[in-house]
């Protein structure tokens, strides 16, 4: 059945739902191993659908279509997904938390992001972006006691439902102006009466957008986003911070591509601007920054506007094969690489607890491991051969040249220098826990031990990001196939 | 991959030349086997008896016998061929090693062979217990073998390699005593003076290969005599850059400074490089392109000549004010290498390096006597001798030898050579130049007097107990002195001319005055100018009281102070070349790199960090309050209570959000 | 059709002087019951342009509901009930004001420009009709939003609730 | 057909390349404290690579020089047509023989010279990544992947530099605080190259996408001498590539990276560094910017060539004022490879032949210079020249050889060092017909001044360092000279100065058919 | 009746309640104000549905739509407003600074 990944997560949460309330506390650890066994099980049905592809499957009136673009990005998710649990294993548990609810709200944000990916209405599309974000809110202030957690859950809520309600707004605008809730029909609207790009029609773009804009963190509605990274429980930052964003970035792409895509250049060059400005902000900023988990957040920023650039360039051209070609495997190799970075602050943060990464000087020689950890990821990030982040910048960069529009190429010339800017920071924390003396001594091997289910998401998401710098062909196949599809 | 060849050079002509056989085939063996023996005395000379000495002994007498019989050779019928390795092309370009032999590469090679056999025989007992012995025998042995390369070059390529090397070996054995710094950077001075003068020499080398697209001597020869155009329009610049090149090597003025300095060295070196081989290599290279400058660049010569002159009567002055007797040798071996590169100016090639054949042998013995005279006394100052002729007589006699032949009385071998080449000059109508150069002669002939009354007349005047030398010294001497008698003979002009013919047989025809007979004028002028320099010196330094106050007599301060200061040259390199390159320009370059590159590139640094700062702190985490205490200094004004409390950042940030929904709106919606 | 015009400008009147209210009051409980009023007139104003069930489940889910959890809300958060002049922030007054009338010029230029028709009210919705379409055309958001509901549920009781109650719910 | 015949098709290569990689990943799973197993492991993979290098080299045509040979071209990265194309031509086989012969020297002297802090299994395992980087730089022949190789060398040098490097705190002009000379430099030689390439990638997608969307080095040149590129758009390619070789060269003003990472590195740092990664750069421009783009080159050769004068004639005052032995050695290697670049600009058969050979001996030269000096360095624990003197005394076989390499890097004629700098002069007099030959002989004569100042600054140094008496300070302490592991890895790079210094055949011989291959289908000339 | 009045009321209340979110500094007022804008939204859809005639009623169900997803949102923030006043003792939004720079 072609939902039947949705509904493995589905009857995962039910089952999360159940055996928290049925299980002991001292066996509460069986809701993680269920909730992880569900999330590789959802990733069954994506291989085989994906493996017996033939065409897009259409239900609900179109309003609900599985191609490989959904597909793919599904597969992301629930991947994603099943990385956090596992970072989040000992986190949990080692902080007391609530384990049943923790990760029923995680299974359901990732039922949301599901949604996202393939919905084809305006309503499903809603709904799918706020149940992918409810449950952020309240993880976001999962650590109840710490102010920081409390604030930046505030804040996040907020500008969330302010967010949202401009999204709604927008929606509202079309639905008046088209009476239609399919993307396909309302964009049909649109073109027949001439209205593509009619003032109404960007209206409810910008304001699409803007609401969007909160989720994949660009300038400047960014600005939550540090503060609710710093003060959320890490895998949850490590969550917001790629699958939330991915979600975000979906369903941009579903509007702009499937509505948006004859509203003419003025959307595109804004976009182009935000994306470069996006990049300069999050990364100007990140070279500020002491704290590991802003500093990463802001990195996401600067990289929410790589991520962009291509859309945005796209958008101008109406080219968006290529540029959703650029953003998808952008979305994929970066994902792996910044959960892989929020596990080496994590890692580092469980041996020297300190929000100053500056104390964590020498911190290498005591955690190999984790030191390497900490170069191929962050290197990753910064874009540097053979990790996987050449690849990513490099797809992104060819798409941007790809027409020889000057949008295009200033975009490629601002985002050449911001990864050299990039490389600053990302080099830092390789640099203080490699190069720096320590500041104090690191007392016991038992700080220094690595849990195994982080190993094991250390492991994969290192694979991956090797592979995909090595063999990036493999990804930039998912990407290309999702464009292909996509289009069609 | 090694390809030798061999070129028949005498494709025009000329059939009584002989292309040599096996023994100049088989030439090259003098000019390896000095680099093996100095590999072989690096890493075994420490075991073997005599520390090394025996092996370079070896070679230089194997190189003196094989020049021996190569001159024989030539003697009997003239030699002339030359042989090509090629050693990799660029571009179209060859790149070709090889060896010649003909008329002037043999007697090059006889010269280094012989002066450089008595002075290894000479050194092994002059430098007994010194410093790295062995090591001074490598250099020595490296020195003979990059002369030979030098002086076997059938390429420019080569020639410049051999040019270069012998530098190196020049460095290195003035260097020899390096634990003082004097040594070390006088050192230094000749190499970097004959680095400079390289400049010359390596472009002159690049603009006449690649305009005559060959780098082969012969051929670069052949188009000069034959009219070629392309090496006809560089040919005057090429000349003058060789001739650079050769004022390097050769001492000329004013690139002379170096040779003075080099007597830091030990005094075999002195002897065999300053005076006899290395030194005459400028010479040898003029007489290698000798062609070239008469058919070609006769304008360079022009050059050639006006600087040799300066050389030779400006060096002289300088020797006379000396009192330190190596250097009155230096400076004399100046004054004659300008002689010698007057006759090549005035295109007498074989005076030329006829001057260069005997001075080879005199300067050499005068050296090797000085340095006998310096072991004995451990001085080299004049003013500390004194008397040593009852001390040193073999050393005296021989010293007085060479000195008569310096000075050019017959019937010794300055004599001859000298004559020649102001019978050159006389003959070329070069009157003033010859008048200087017959004042050359005197000159030449006070200094030396001068020399001989202060170190081996009146009183000693040093401490120390001086003695005879050893049989090792002076058996070298006594050689070196027979050949200084004979030398000149090879070559009288009417009686004996050999020596014409050997250096005139090579594969370009040289065109050139030969003196049938002896020119009166010259010879007269010339032995008058050596007769009123020693009677004069004997007058000013023997007949009034003490020789050491001779010096008070003749002494005209002013010139004496300029001679004295060596013409300001050394302060003028010093003070406006020198010590701005080394000192001001290179701090303000490295200052350039440190505080203004580096200041850049940190600054763009610092700047993207202040940048990341600003952004940082006022756009995105504080640009709303500013808009905010902004607007509340408005309410303050209307009236309004405000109390300064923080902002709620929570707002802020939507304040944030909508604006930017706002600004984009209206950006879409009006301007876009 | 005047009546109708009449009454409709009248509850938008009220709708709006009490949706200022809301946000200028300075007390509280002033404040959630304008917002009731504010949706009571949305609901007439609903049921006016006949979306009947809309406007009773407006009543019965935000009145009914929403504003009692508000006042639960308020109390439970010791706002201050009575007449406050710190319930507001000063400082952003005018920045505010100044953003929120662009953004009103903004949407109503653009919807002036755009929709000048007018309504015809038709004879009402049929809450069946509009049950069938519920349940089958948009049956899966339908499903979803109950997820989106329950994790609302369980994660707000989770982060509202006392901490001890963790520490104790073995002894529980 | 023989023996040997199956390391055609790429597989020679291919070893070449990952062999080194592979063992990394070998080291890493080895036991920190099996710190003699690395060291074996390591050298065993260094020598086996370079004599595989060396078979390959075996097999290598030399008659058809020109073509690229042994290579192969698979498919790896489909959608974007960039493929897994690698393969020599007697421009690339000395490089890759010299990349893979220093390797082996470098590890043998890192056997007993470990610089603080020791960590053997980080150190080699660096070395072999760094040697992969190298090795593919040299063999790729398509730009992507040429990029990642041109890049790989980044990250173990910035650690090695960062790691390894001089610990001491220096003040910088333009920062308020002090910092750790390792720490600023290994920065600094990041942020500049990677500076360098991102722009240079760009200029790779622009060929990909004007050039009928392939990365083929080959296919590339066989469009660009077809004049495919032009206008506006080669010239910011140009550009791009330009900045992306350049820093690397590095070209003045550029440069300024190089003497802080040379000073800050350990010794074997340095000495890859010195020896191969400076030599990606002009290697760059004669593998790339010139034969894609050949009127832009012949456009900004002049420029190449001031710069390159200024590089030669700047490089070596800056050393004239140089208290630091390293910063000293640095500051020579701008000037060289303004030689080398110098050469390249000339666009004729005879300088970019000079540029071949002189980034050889500039390899083997200052790579060995950088091993005599680091070893001092760590002998007497300074590197101010000021307070070393009579280190002939002290240390005389290592005061011997870096007499020796000293001479060497002057350009003296019989070693290798003379032929880069004077045919690199010699290309420059005559250049491609048609550039404006008074800035090419301006620069030519400004080169030739530069070899005086060279000279000057050497020997100078020579002076200060090996020359004297020893000061007092070191009399009472033990020195050791140079040990066995030193020696071994010195004394093959004195014996190949000097071969190739009699001998240049054997670099000639590989390049200079491709050269004139290169030269002829680009410039016509 | 014109369509015109009911939306600019209802673009008017969206602009009320983004005043209110920005001026209150209760929390709870905050999300008093953002009820506001949900409702302007719906009137919206409302409207918009009896404008277009639309018998596929989308814009009814989707304003049902965002009455429910209004109210869970609701409960979110009151929990987590509450927590908040739990471990701050205080519901005023401007006072939470602490990640300021």
């Amino acid at each position: 059945m072609a939902i039947s990944s949705e509904l493995i997560v589905v009857l995962t949460i039910i089952g999360a739902i159940i055996l928290d309330i049925l299980l002991p506390r001292r066996l509460k650890f069986i809701i993680a191993l269920v909730s992880i066994l569900g999330s590789l099980t959802a990733f069954l049905p994506i291989i085989f659908q994906f493996a017996n592809y033939s065409s897009p499957e259409i239900m609900f009136e179109g309003s609900y279509v599985i191609d490989k673009f959904s597909l793919i990005l599904k597969g992301l998710f629930i991947l994603v997904t099943y990385l956090t649990f596992l970072l989040s294993v000992n986190f949990v548990e080692s902080d007391e938390y609530y384990q049943g609810e923790y990760y029923f709200l995680l299974l359901c944000s990732l039922l949301g992001a599901l949604v996202v990916t393939s919905s084809r209405d305006l309503l499903t599309m809603f709904i799918g972006i706020e149940l992918a974000s409810t449950p952020m809110f309240l993880l976001s202030g999962w650590k109840k006691g710490d102010q920081k957690s409390n604030e930046g859950s505030i804040k996040f809520f907020l500008l969330g439902v302010l967010s949202a309600s401009l999204i709604l707004y927008g929606f509202s605008l079309l639905y008046g102006v088209t009476g239609k809730l399919v993307f396909s029909e309302i964009a049909n609207i649109l073109i027949q009466q001439d209205l593509a790009q009619s003032p109404l029609a960007l209206l409810s773009a910008i304001l699409i957008l803007a609401g969007i804009g909160f989720k994949i963190s660009i300038v400047p509605f960014h600005s939550w986003a540090p503060d609710t990274y710093e003060g959320a429980p890490l895998p949850v930052t490590a969550y917001l911070s790629v699958s939330s964003k991915a979600t975000g970035f979906v369903a941009l792409i579903i509007l702009l591509s499937k509505i948006f895509f004859d509203s003419g250049q003025g959307l595109g060059i804004v976009l182009v601007f935000i994306s470069g400005i996006t990049m300069f902000v999050g990364n100007l900023s990140a070279l500020q920054q002491t704290n590991p988990v802003r500093l990463l957040a802001y990195s996401s920023i600067a990289q929410a506007g790589f991520i962009l650039s291509p859309i945005a360039v796209a958008n101008i051209t109406g080219n968006f094969e290529d540029g959703v070609y650029a953003s998808v495997t952008y979305l994929i190799i970066y994902a792996f690489m910044n959960i892989g970075a929020f596990l080496v602050i994590n890692i580092l943060q469980r041996s020297i607890d300190s929000e100053d990464m500056y104390d964590w000087g020498g911190l290498a020689k005591e955690m190999p491991l984790a030191g390497i950890f900490a170069v191929i990821f962050f290197f990753s990030l910064a874009g540097i051969p053979p990790l996987g982040g050449w690849f990513a910048k490099f797809v992104v960069f060819r798409s941007l040249l790809s027409t020889g529009e000057i949008f295009g190429l200033s975009l490629a010339i601002v985002g050449a220098v911001n990864a050299v800017i990039g490389l600053v920071y990302y080099s830092r924390i390789s640099k203080i826990i490699w190069m720096d003396s320590p500041k104090e001594e690191i007392q016991s091997d038992e700080e220094s031990f690595i849990p195994s289910p982080l190993k094991v998401v250390g492991f994969v998401s290192l694979v991956l990001t090797i592979v995909s710098g090595i063999f990036p062909g493999i990804f930039s196949n998912l990407g290309e196939a999702s464009s292909i599809f996509f289009n069609s | 991959m090694v390809n030798i060849y061999l070129v028949n050079l005498f494709a025009e002509g000329q059939p009584e030349y002989t292309d040599g056989g096996v023994i100049a085939e088989f030439a090259w063996l003098i000019v390896i086997l000095p680099f093996i023996s100095a590999l072989l005395i690096t890493f075994f000379g420490k075991y073997l008896p005599l520390k090394g000495a025996e092996i370079a002994l070896g070679t230089v007498l194997f190189i003196f016998i094989y020049s021996s019989t190569l001159l024989f050779q030539h003697a009997t019928k003239g030699i002339a061929n030359e042989f090509f390795i090629n050693v990799g092309s660029i571009g179209t370009f060859d790149l070709e090693f090889g060896w010649v032999v003909d008329g002037l590469s043999i007697m090059m090679y006889f010269v280094v062979g012989t002066v450089a056999s008595l002075v290894f025989i000479y050194a092994t007992n002059y430098m007994k217990g010194e410093i790295r012995y062995t090591f001074f025998f490598t250099s020595l042995t490296l020195f003979a073998g990059s002369m030979l390369v030098l002086v076997s070059s059938p390429t420019l390529l080569q020639l410049l390699i051999g040019w270069e090397l012998v530098g190196v070996c020049s460095y290195l054995l003035i260097g020899h005593y390096w634990e003082k710094k004097e040594n070390s950077s006088a050192a230094m001075k000749a190499f970097i003076t004959n680095k400079i003068a390289d400049i010359g020499l390596m472009i002159g080398i690049i603009v006449l290969a690649l305009s005559t697209k060959t780098m082969r001597i012969s051929e670069i020869l052949y188009q000069s005599t034959h009219d070629y155009s392309e090496i006809k329009t560089v040919a005057y610049l090429g000349g003058v850059l060789l001739f650079i090149g050769a004022m390097g090597k050769s001492a000329q003025f004013p690139l002379h400074v170096w040779l003075p300095d080099a007597m830091a060295g030990p005094t075999p070196v002195s002897a065999l490089m300053h005076a006899a081989t290395m030194v005459t290599a400028g010479v040898y290279l003029l007489g290698r392109m000798f062609p070239f400058y008469q058919g070609m660049a006769s304008q360079a010569l022009d050059v050639v000549l006006l600087f040799g002159v300066i050389t030779l009567l400006g060096a002289g002055l300088v020797a006379v004010v000396q009192d330190d007797l190596k250097k009155v040798l230096a400076y004399s071996t100046v004054s004659q290498l300008g002689y010698m590169v007057t006759a090549m100016g005035s295109g007498a090639y074989t005076a030329g390096l006829f001057h260069l054949w005997t001075h080879a042998f005199f300067k050499a013995l005068l050296f090797l006597g000085a340095g006998s005279v310096i072991h004995a006394v451990h001085t080299n100052n004049m003013s500390e001798m004194g008397g040593l002729r009852k001390e040193m007589p073999r050393t005296f006699t021989t010293f007085i030898i060479g000195t008569i032949a310096l000075a050019g009385l017959p019937p010794l071998a300055g004599f001859f050579s000298k004559d020649e080449i102001l019978a050159s000059l006389n003959h070329e109508g070069h009157n003033f130049y010859f008048i200087v150069s017959v004042l050359g002669a005197f000159i030449t002939a006070f200094y030396m007097t001068r020399a001989v009354l202060l170190t081996f007349y009146g009183e000693y005047r040093g401490h120390g107990h001086p003695h005879e030398s050893d049989r090792m010294m002076t058996i070298p001497l006594i050689t070196l002195s027979g050949f200084a008698i004979v030398a000149g003979w090879v070559n009288i002009p009417g009686v004996y001319t050999g020596f014409t013919k050997w250096v005139t047989t090579r594969k370009t025809a040289i065109v050139e005055y030969h003196p049938e007979s002896f020119d009166l004028v010259a010879m007269f002028s010339g032995f008058t100018a050596g007769i009123l320099g020693i009677g004069l010196a004997y007058y000013v330094y023997k007949f009034s009281g003490k020789a050491i106050e001779g010096d008070q007599k003749i002494k005209i301060k002013p010139i004496w102070k300029v001679l004295e200061n060596k013409y300001y040259l050394d302060l003028f390199y010093f003070k406006f070349i020198v010590d701005p390159v080394k000192i001001t320009i290179a701090r303000l370059v490295d200052s350039f790199n440190t505080n203004l590159l580096d200041r850049f590139v940190n600054g763009v640094g610092v700047t993207a960090s202040k940048a990341g700062g600003i952004v940082y702190n006022n756009l995105d985490q504080g640009g709303i309050d500013k808009a905010l205490n902004l607007s509340s200094t408005g309410t303050d004004v209307i009236g309004s209570k405000v109390k300064l409390i923080q902002t709620g950042k929570t707002q802020q940030y939507i304040m944030y959000f909508l604006t930017g929904v706002v600004v984009i709106s209206l950006i879409v919606l009006l301007v876009l | 059709m005047e009546t109708l015009d009449i009454i409709s400008y009248f509850l938008l009147l009220v709708l709006l002087l009490s949706g200022i209210k809301v946000v200028t009051t300075s007390n509280v409980i002033h404040a959630a019951i304008f917002l009731v009023f504010t949706l009571a007139t949305t609901a007439i104003l609903f049921i006016l342009l006949a979306a009947e069930f809309v406007a009773l489940v407006l009543i019965l889910v935000y009145i009914g509901a929403v504003i009692v959890l508000f006042l639960f809300g308020v109390m439970i958060t010791r706002a201050p009930l009575g007449p406050n002049a710190e319930l507001d922030n000063d400082k952003n007054k005018i920045f505010a004001a100044l953003l929120s009338l662009s953004i009103f010029g903004i949407f109503t230029f653009i919807l002036i420009q755009t929709f000048d028709s007018t309504v015809v009210i038709s004879e009402g919705t049929s809450t069946k009709l509009l049950g069938e379409i519920l349940l089958s055309r948009f049956v899966f958001p339908f499903e979803l939003v109950s997820f989106v509901l329950l994790g609302a549920l369980i994660g707000g009781i989770t982060l509202a609730r006392k901490d001890n109650a963790l520490i104790d719910e073995d002894q529980i | 057909m023989n023996s040997l015949s199956f390391l055609n098709n790429g597989l020679g290569l291919s070893i070449v390349v990952f062999f080194p990689l592979i063992t990394a990943i070998i080291i890493f799973l080895i036991p920190k404290k099996q710190e003699l197993l690395i060291k074996l492991v390591t050298l065993g993979s260094a020598l086996f690579t370079f004599v595989v290098s060396l078979l390959v080299a075996i097999q290598f045509n030399f008659n058809d020089a020109s073509t690229l040979q042994l290579g192969m071209k698979v498919s790896w990265i489909s959608s974007i047509n960039s493929n897994y194309e690698i393969g020599i031509d007697g421009i690339s086989l000395p490089l890759l023989l010299l990349s893979t012969f220093i390797s082996v020297l470098a590890i043998i002297y890192s056997f007993e010279h470990l610089p603080e802090p020791k960590n053997a299994k980080g150190m080699m395992s660096l070395i072999l990544i760094l040697e992969t980087g190298m090795n593919g730089t040299f063999v790729a022949l398509d730009l992507i992947l040429f990029f990642v190789f041109f890049e790989l060398v980044l990250l173990p040098m910035y650690f090695m530099i960062g790691i390894w490097g001089d610990k001491t705190i220096r003040s910088v002009a333009g920062l308020k605080n002090d910092i750790e000379t390792r720490l600023y430099a290994s920065i600094k030689f990041f942020v500049f190259t990677l500076f360098g390439s991102a722009f240079m990638l760009l200029g790779f997608l622009g060929l990909y996408f004007r050039g009928n969307r392939t990365f083929s080095i080959p296919e590339l040149i066989e469009l660009g001498t077809n004049g495919a590129f032009s206008g506006t758009f080669a010239t910011l390619v140009f550009a791009v590539l330009f900045l992306g070789f350049a820093v690397k060269v590095p070209m003045w003003p550029l440069h300024t990276w190089l003497p802080d990472a040379h000073t800050a590195a350990p010794t074997v740092g340095s000495v890859l560094l010195a020896a191969i990664l400076l030599k990606l750069g002009s290697y760059g421009f004669v593998r790339i910017a010139l034969p894609i783009l050949p009127d832009q080159a012949v456009t900004w050769a002049p420029a190449i060539a001031i710069l390159s004068a200024i590089g030669i004639i700047y490089g070596s005052l800056a050393c004239l004022a140089q208290t630091d032995l390293k910063r000293l050695i640095a500051f020579s290697s701008v000037g060289h490879m303004g030689f080398v670049m110098l050469g390249i600009s000339s666009l004729t058969s005879i300088g970019i032949n000079a540029a071949m050979i002189g980034m050889v001996a500039h390899g083997i030269i200052t790579g060995l210079l950088f091993f005599v000096s680091g070893s001092m360095a760590h002998t007497y624990h300074t590197r101010d020249m000021g307070r070393l003197g009579g280190n002939m005394k002290l240390l005389p076989k290592t005061g011997a050889i870096l007499a020796f390499t000293a001479m060497a890097s002057l350009g003296l004629p019989g070693l290798a060092g003379f032929w880069g700098e004077f045919m690199a002069l010699l290309g420059a007099y005559n250049p491609l017909p048609g550039l404006n030959v008074m800035i090419f002989r301006s620069s030519m004569v400004a080169g030739a001044v530069g070899t005086v100042l060279t000279a000057g600054y050497l020997l100078w140094m020579l002076q200060r360092v090996n020359l004297g008496e020893p000061k007092d300070e070191w009399l009472d302490q033990e020195l050791h000279d140079a040990d066995n592991y030193e020696l071994v890895a010195w004394i093959p790079l004195v014996i190949l100065t000097v071969l190739i210094g009699v001998f240049p055949k054997l670099i000639f011989g590989a390049t200079n058919d491709a050269v004139i291959a290169l030269v002829s289908k680009a410039f016509g000339g | 009746m014109s369509i015109q009045p009911i939306l600019i009321a209802a673009a008017a209340l969206f602009s009320i309640g983004i005043y209110g979110i920005l001026v209150r500094r209760n929390a709870v007022m905050v999300l008093l104000s953002i009820e506001l804008i949900l409702n302007s939204v719906n009137i919206n859809f409302v409207a918009f549905n009896a404008l277009l005639s639309d018998v596929m009623l989308n814009g009814q169900i989707f304003s049902i739509f965002i009455i429910t997803v209004a109210a869970a949102e609701v409960g979110i923030g009151l929990a987590i407003v509450l927590m908040l006043f739990r471990n701050r003792e205080t519901a005023n939004i401007n006072e939470f600074d602490l990640m300021k720079w």
